[in-house]
């Protein structure tokens, strides 16, 4: 792609009541803009949600880049749902690739905690089809439970199937500082913890939470003037399938994700077999099994075989998750794509502390919004 | 306070009214401008039996606002027998009841209580099929 | 830039209870692919504000990607408040710049009649800083005032010195069948109108309403081969000021405005002299004045002036708001900007019917959100 | 229900808290941690006098939701004794009288009535300074 990372940075994932939208991109921002050892970018772009729905508060683009110092840049704020934060990256590679930017920095931001109860569970529908799926009750908890509901019909297994996912999670996420939960789970209490939507339970799906992370990119020769350990972008691909999943031919068949992950590899000249780790969107246990079978890591209904054998430990065939995932390190929806790219590259750097992979080389990082109505997948390397 | 948005989506969610694609034939639910199988103009209205089978379902305990009054309530996936699958609430069920593969029909209930003044939208439900209540 | 508009579409602008946010999209998408002649594209950005407060949808990138039949493309939603639909358009531009997308189709689209009254007066002021701005009770109308007021006691003018303004966007309104207001207006008539928040009165106020524009752009190679009259894009550029007015050192100096039109005219190698036609940002009289200022065709506090003088009418010094402008043509709020790159390229094509402004050989297009927190500029000219 | 959003800010809302910059000495309100005049660091608080001027002003008819209750209301820009603008209501004003220069103060007041249960947010607005009253 032409295209490298020089700066990362991130807030921690938790409930920050004292913390505004503003103050939490800026504070990402600011460790991002420390990193690559710079003070201005020429465009911003804010991967974000729900700050309209939750904060009253459209335009951050404008509203961030000055509050971050930058006034004048140009700006944009990107939507898709839980995917906002991968789609903001891929919007600031295009700028990048377009020649017009020379550096831009992504950042994706979420304030889940200004609102409570109904309203935030309401507002994280908004993702889902509106007339179709929101109206008639549904939730995103809901749209995984359906999904899990169907797999586990399908592929005969049970919920205690999905639980070595959570488990991996949890063990990665304790030796995160910055994680939501730093607790390990056993996987005998998986199966009795409390249910949300039957059959999800709360050790199936990811907290919400606030968070902030950011990412700087500019073109691969002036990231390597620049920074010591510029992380190279070798594979950067999106799609999208319906958003109803009464709309799919195949509920179990995540095709946003097949479809960006291929051209990703396209891309990179490479197979699923040559990354060395991957954080996929594990919103859901179940979404973290299809999106396994979408990248090509296991067969139609195997993708928890995975999670059984140990193959997704940090030593495993194909680490996930290796800093808690979605479920352990929480999900701030529209700044969780942007989580897993600065993950990504701490692993790459070799800077990731006790959820270090071994001799990581290349990494994936795949972002969904809600069931993989959109997907967004990119593929990182450590600068040779 | 959203009037118009439900007014315009009456005849689907009180009849279920879809389409048939004049190019493949085949039936789509909810209704789109264009085929959804081989990409024609699908303008040609039908309106569906309300017969179906659960594909997947799940029970909600936790609901967005407007659906508080009838937590926990299912959500599901039916099959409509005309091929079409469709998001909807069962009704007069009791959870442990429900299994996929179960043959149910469209009923028009309360679907939600809308913003301060209390708007009622209605709209489709799908409950267990009589014959097989019957059959019980 | 080597990027060419190769079709354009929109819809009507008024209300339309009978119309989904997502029809409205498909309907000036369908226009815009029958214009170019293809039935796909390689990238969708949708320009939206309000869907999510308003209709409860977001994800419009996947909703309107499989509603228009083009399921698994790449897509997303652009939000920069009024600003939304130029920055899609420069979001689409920068993907087919960037080489990773040969055509990219970028539509603006907002509907504001699902809701009524305060609700969408609220959503409205979603673009306005939500902690010090709209905490207070400030509205767009009431932005609008506190710049119009400002301007009235710095350089000495009355109410009656913006008529102009309203007068030349319902004289081309008049002529424009898909305009919401098609009734030309008085002067004597403008002093006496209903005030929303003093001074402004509705003759200063674009009226909000449902509406969707689309634009497909490719290479300028490319769009040389596939249509008979491409639009080539020679500048392309977006800036931001403060969100707050009450941050800004002048608030009557649109800062935004003027680095993005410089930017615009350096890319195309012009002056303000070589423009034929202007869309700019009408949504009160006073963004007019000021826009006209920033943009080089006034001297600062003398932008009322070209209004006065009949300056800015189809044969003027500066033709502006052709069709209407927002004011007269009407002001969805995410799609206002793709209605004026659609204008801009209908008046270059010289299929601009009654609104045809003689010999229109360049155009520009300026879209700005709220006061010019975020301003995009885009330069067309008929292809050579 | 925004209650942590509302007691995040009450120090501003309630005391005119911004910052002085180190640096430059400029004083800021509302406060940011990044100097908008030098992009110095800026965290040193500090409590606004209140007092200032009229820098422009409107009277709103159009309200938006949790603002029914006192329309038409007055907004102002303040221009603040230490230099920098305020965006907030006028109070005790009749809007005749409102004139750009006037010397205002300021007072704290109902704001805002939030959603279904009502709860209410308090805020600086300003009214004319009491000088000015008695010379009146
Ligand atoms: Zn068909
Ligand atoms: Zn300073």
């Amino acid at each position: 792609m032409n295209v490298s990372i020089i700066g990362i940075g991130q807030t921690e994932v938790k409930e920050m009541w004292e913390t505004s939208i503003r103050h939490l991109a800026w504070y990402a921002i600011e460790a991002a803009l420390d990193d690559a050892h710079i003070s201005k970018v020429g465009a911003l772009f804010v991967g974000n949600m729900l700050s309209g729905e939750l904060s009253q508060q459209n335009h951050l683009g404008a509203l961030v880049a000055d509050f971050a110092g930058m006034r004048g840049i140009e700006a944009v704020t990107v939507e898709a749902a839980d995917a906002s934060g991968g789609m903001a990256l891929r919007q600031a590679i295009l700028a990048v690739k377009s020649g017009l930017v020379e550096t831009a920095l992504a950042v994706g931001v979420e304030k889940m905690t200004d609102q409570t109860g109904s309203a935030v569970t309401s507002a994280m529908a908004y993702g889902l089809d509106a007339d179709y799926e929101a109206m008639q009750g549904l939730t995103m908890a809901g749209m995984g439970a359906l999904l899990m509901r169907r797999y586990m019909f399908e592929h005969g297994v049970g919920v205690a199937d999905f639980a070595g996912f959570s488990v991996n999670a949890h063990a990665n996420g304790a030796a995160n500082p910055l994680a939501m939960f730093r607790n390990r789970i056993k996987p005998e209490r998986f199966a009795s913890a409390p249910v949300v939507a039957d059959p999800v339970n709360l050790f199936d799906m990811a907290p919400a939470a606030d968070g902030a992370a950011a990412v700087i990119v500019t073109s691969r020769e002036k990231g390597m003037d620049m920074v010591a350990q510029p992380v190279e972008i070798i594979g950067s691909a999106a799609a999208t399938d319906t958003v109803a999943l009464h709309d799919r031919q195949d509920i179990l068949r995540l095709r946003a994700a097949e479809i960006s992950a291929q051209k990703a590899f396209a891309q990179a000249g490479l197979t699923p077999n040559d990354i060395d780790l991957f954080e996929l969107h594990d919103s859901f246990t179940v979404l973290a099994a299809l999106s396994l079978e979408a990248a090509g890591y296991a067969a139609r209904g195997e993708g928890w075989q995975l999670a059984r054998d140990g193959e997704i430990g940090r030593n495993g065939r194909i680490p996930i998750s290796t800093f808690g995932g979605l479920k352990a390190r929480g999900n701030p929806m529209g700044a969780t794509g942007m989580y897993q790219i600065v993950e990504v590259a701490r692993q790459l750097r070799g800077l990731a502390g006790d959820c270090q992979v071994a001799d990581a080389k290349i990494g994936m990082a795949q972002n969904l919004g809600t069931s993989g109505a959109t997907a967004v997948t990119h593929i990182l390397r450590a600068a040779q | 306070m959203e009037v118009s948005r439900h007014w315009r989506l009456q005849a689907q969610r009180y009849q279920l009214v879809g389409e048939t694609c004049d190019s493949c034939g085949v039936k789509l639910f909810p209704p789109r401008d264009v085929c959804l199988e081989c990409e024609a103009p699908a303008q040609e209205l039908y309106t569906f039996t309300g017969l179906g089978e659960i594909y997947s379902y799940t029970t909600i305990y936790d609901a967005p606002a407007g659906f508080e009054h009838n937590t926990p309530y299912m959500v599901a996936l039916i099959k409509l027998e005309e091929g079409p699958l469709v998001t909807a609430q069962l009704t007069d069920i009791d959870p442990s009841e429900a299994v996929i593969g179960m043959p149910v029909e469209m009923v028009t209930r309360k679907l939600r209580t809308d913003g301060d003044e209390g708007m009622i939208v209605y709209g489709y439900k799908f409950r267990p099929a009589v014959e097989e209540l019957t059959a019980v």
